[in-house]
């Protein structure tokens, strides 16, 4: 005999995390990807590559990670919603396109499987190590939005955010999963009601311009008659290179600081649990933060007040939700699979302790082996 | 007073940011009689560009959809956009360097895969903008920023590079013979598919200084002395032959 | 500061007489004396006020775009605004058509 | 391990090598699982090669939603190769089901276990001619001991297969199971 409970209203389906990033993808209207294989990522290429090919759309594996991404800007600019998906190694190989994608405003979306580095690291294993390389891996200032998901559903919630994000603000946006997440098989319901952003194509402005309040220029596509000009040197209101004028450099990387940090509250999104009456709280994301939940539900049942603040988006960091927790609990705990990536930065914004809890064996942090530092950590 | 192909060109310039004598700028002039007898409509143009002086030959100049990328990913970015949008016809051009050395899995690639690009490298033997550094095509004892004594590495021989790759064609003529370069271009954009057009460029700044005494007129005629059809070409042995650009088109 | 420009023998642009030009444009009035050939010939023999023949080979090697041609006229134009002085056009003239001087 | 209409949570762990089916089996069982309305969790732990290598496959079977979904304490162990059970037999706790193929396992003495010997690769290899239907075999041996998931469901999974040959190898081998299970 099995019990069953109680059923869901609307059908779930057991699904990889990784392809359930796939179906976000195409429910968030993206029509062309351009990737290269790489462990653990792979399957959100072979799955996206299906649909595009039954839906319609273009899929192309390309010969590298360099080209892969390449391919989605150049893709991008004829007006189409793209992405790629890749993992650490390939994730630095596209680093240096990326750097043109922020300067260019174009809008992609890349999902980074992490998995256990640096270097060819532990491909299948669960690393991760890339939450600073999303924030700092490209050259020159840059100001990312990134989601982290944490169960198969947000693989698929988060792409489809992170589409919307990219569309609205023109930045590149990331969906930093990990091993764990990406290969895990839970059941998810593949929600079609969420809104769909488009990009702003035809308003008023020039693609580079400076006039719109929220500093989001419209962005026209090749083949719209706007003849447009599109470079990754430093560049005027409406493309034209302006490589030694001082001030279109200094207002340009102004404006897309401004464009993710004076959206900060817009784009920010954190998941508070237990939070109420806590006096420690963890502060995690990805699997660490699955990890963490369980050691939550496991330390209240001792009678330990914890709590877990988890930001399903990562950068923009969530610096006031952190410092509103920093003035209310004891101690803050942040366990993460790299050796205290995200810790260092949560010190900068709280004053009570901060202690980081790393593990870099390709394993997940067990919940019990947060129990007992937090019981250690009193 | 007007310039030649002024429809072509975007209005507001102050001219092209070449040097005097840029071979460059005569490769210009040529794609862009080649597009205007195919009576390609700009609004249907898009042209790809790398980084290097060559990748200023599209951009800004030329008034249509432009796309300056990084150093040596123009074909990729050409490739995820001709792909997207099949109805632009995509145009790379670009450098040697940029093209054939940090660029040249992508070139290989595109042409295997048979994406319809047209490809234009200026080859101008040097890294130009960077100060003259020898590059994947600087000929077997030519003097540059890195090898002062003269460079000992055999250059690419662009065309059959890709031929072997997949091209459906590849031509090869210096900017001295302006009208058959211009003619060529015109074919490799009529044909779908990879095609690909090696202008060879006379660089008078860094590389003409530095090898050819005198004025650009002296670094043209050098230039054009050592430019050899395919009959010429196989009367050589292989040494003599790389010592010279064998200009013709070339069919798989 | 002196530049190097180039420039058409005894005019700032290429002109040529006007029955040369007629005459290569249409040969109404040598048709009858002389055929297409032996015009094309003349033409090119006299080299009285300008040697041009409107061959387009300066409009075709010049790197900035700045030898166009009157399409009423067929005179070869150059704009100085945009011309680098590099003397490509001069050297490529085949019948000696332009000659550099320098611009002080 | 009756499951009953409170609160269940069963973490089975399935173990062997690489090129045995066994993160097939942990698929299966997970989509078994789905298809009975459970919450599933499932994930795998396996080398950079496709053959060869430790190969784990963790199911989390839960009627309430899933804190952490990767596999801590099993309560079911299937055992289909030397080294991992070697590894991973004597570390359960008191109380873990250990299942194990004869073909692949020589057993060790382990008084706080329970330890079930499933000859699935032996049966297979009898009945149905070859050895690489034995995955579903000491899948259908498990499901019967534990009623991780109901019956119904594992047949709805098994008829899932596209083939109608692997529908008839599987569910030949799904009985197949079944009886060595009631045997053991």
């Amino acid at each position: 005999m099995s019990a069953k409970p109680v059923s869901s209203p609307k059908p779930k389906v057991l699904m990889q995390g990784n392809v359930a990033a796939a179906e976000g993808a195409y429910r968030a209207g993206c029509r062309f990807f351009a990737g290269y294989p790489i462990t653990p990522s792979s399957e959100i290429m072979v799955r996206t590559g299906e649909l595009l090919k039954e839906k319609g759309g273009t899929f192309v594996q390309m010969e590298d990670e360099i080209a892969s991404i390449g391919a989605v800007i150049g893709a991008s600019w004829t007006g189409v919603k793209a992405m790629t998906a890749t993992s650490g190694p390939g994730f630095s190989l596209m680093q240096e396109c990326l750097g043109y994608a922020y300067f260019t405003e174009t809008p992609l979306v890349l999902i980074d499987v992490q998995r256990a580095g640096p270097a060819t690291g532990q491909a299948t294993h669960v690393g991760q190590g890339d939450v600073m390389q999303v924030r700092y891996g490209s050259h020159g200032d840059v100001f990312p939005i990134a989601l982290c998901p944490w169960s198969v559903q947000e693989m698929y919630d988060l792409t489809i955010a992170a589409f919307n994000l990219s569309e609205r603000y023109r930045v590149p946006t990331f969906v930093v999963a990990d091993e764990a997440v990406g290969h895990l098989r839970e059941n998810v319901v593949l929600h079609d009601d969420f809104e769909i952003f488009n990009r702003n194509r035809s308003g008023a402005g020039d693609p580079f311009g400076h006039d719109a309040p929220d500093g989001v220029p419209p962005m026209p596509a090749y083949g719209d008659g706007a003849a447009l000009l599109v470079t990754g040197s430093t560049h005027d209101s409406r493309g034209y290179r302006k490589v030694d004028d001082p001030k279109v450099h200094e207002a340009l990387v102004t404006r897309l600081m401004r464009k993710t940090m004076d959206h900060v509250e817009e784009i920010g999104d954190v998941d508070e649990y237990m939070l109420d009456d806590a006096e420690v709280a963890f502060f995690a994301y990805g699997i660490s933060a699955r990890s963490a939940l369980a050691a939550v539900n496991r330390l209240r049942a001792k009678g330990v007040r914890a709590g877990l603040l988890r930001p399903r988006v990562l950068w923009p960091f969530p610096a006031p939700q952190l410092q509103a927790l920093g003035a209310r609990v004891r101690s803050l705990f942040v366990p993460e699979l790299n050796k205290g990536m995200i810790a260092g930065v949560c010190r900068e914004y709280v004053t009570v302790p901060v202690h980081a809890i790393n593990q870099c064996n390709g394993k997940a942090l067990s919940p019990d082996k947060l129990v007992a530092f937090v019981e250690e950590h009193p | 007073m007007t310039r030649a192909m002024e429809p072509y060109l975007r209005g507001g310039l102050k001219g092209t940011p070449f040097c005097p004598g840029c071979g460059h700028g005569v490769l210009l002039g040529a794609v862009l009689r080649a597009v205007d007898r195919l009576k390609i409509k700009r609004e249907d143009l898009l042209f790809v560009s790398g980084i290097g002086c060559a990748a200023w030959i599209p951009s800004p100049n030329i008034a249509a959809d432009t796309l300056h990328t990084l150093h040596g990913r123009a074909v990729a970015f050409a490739t995820g956009a001709k792909l997207a949008r099949p109805e632009l016809t995509t145009i790379v051009v670009s450098g040697d360097g940029d093209l054939t050395s940090i660029g040249g899995n992508h070139l290989i690639h595109a042409a295997r895969r048979d994406v319809d690009l047209t490809v234009i490298c200026a080859n101008n033997q040097i890294y130009g903008m960077t100060g003259g550094q020898t590059a994947s095509t600087t000929p077997i004892g030519a003097k540059t920023a890195t090898d002062p004594t003269g460079n000992r590495w055999r250059p690419f021989d662009t065309v059959s590079l890709v031929l072997s790759a997949g091209a459906r064609y590849a031509a090869r003529f210096p900017v001295t013979q302006p009208g058959r370069l211009s003619a060529a271009i015109e074919t490799a954009l009529s044909i779908k598919g990879f095609t690909f057009v090696e202008a060879i460029s006379p660089c008078p700044t860094q590389f003409g200084r530095r090898n050819i005494a005198g004025d650009v007129s002296k670094l043209y005629d050098a230039i054009a002395a050592l430019c050899i059809d395919e009959e010429q070409a196989r009367a050589m042995d292989f040494d003599t032959r790389l010592l010279h650009f064998v200009t013709g088109e070339f069919r798989p | 500061m002196k530049r190097d420009i180039c420039r058409v023998i005894g005019n700032k642009r290429p002109t040529a007489p006007t029955a040369l030009a007629s005459g290569l444009a249409s040969f109404e009035e040598t048709d009858a004396t002389l055929t297409v050939e032996q015009a094309m010939n003349e033409a090119r023999r006299c080299t009285a006020a300008s040697p041009c023949t409107y061959c387009e080979v300066c409009e075709l090697i010049c790197p900035d775009l700045a030898i166009t041609r009157d399409p009423r006229s067929r005179e070869l134009l150059i704009d100085l605004d945009y011309c680098k002085g590099c003397g490509l056009c001069a050297h490529y003239c085949p019948h000696h058509a332009i000659e550099m001087i320098v611009d002080v | 391990m009756t499951p009953s209409l409170e609160a269940l949570h069963i973490e089975v762990r399935i173990a062997g090598e690489a090129g045995q089916g066994v993160l097939l089996s942990g698929q299966m069982l997970a989509e078994m699982a789905s298809a009975d309305g459970y919450e599933v969790a499932q994930s795998a732990r396996y080398g950079a090669a496709v053959r060869g290598g430790e190969a784990l496959a963790d199911v989390i079977v839960s009627t309430e939603p899933i804190d952490f979904p990767l596999v801590e304490r099993p309560h079911y162990l299937v055992a289909l190769s030397q080294p991992t059970y070697d590894r991973l037999a004597p570390a359960q706790a008191a109380g873990t089901l250990v299942i194990f193929d004869p073909f692949f396992v020589k057993p060790q003495d382990l008084p706080s276990i329970r330890q079930i010997r499933i000859p699935a690769t032996d049966v297979a290899i009898a009945e149905l001619g070859r050895a690489t239907g034995a995955n579903v075999v000491a899948l259908a041996a498990l499901v019967e001991v534990s009623s991780v998931v109901g019956q119904e469901a594992a047949q709805t999974v098994l008829e899932r297969a596209e083939n109608p040959k692997f529908r008839a190898a599987n569910r030949k081998a799904w009985q197949l199971g079944q009886r060595l299970a009631q045997e053991a």
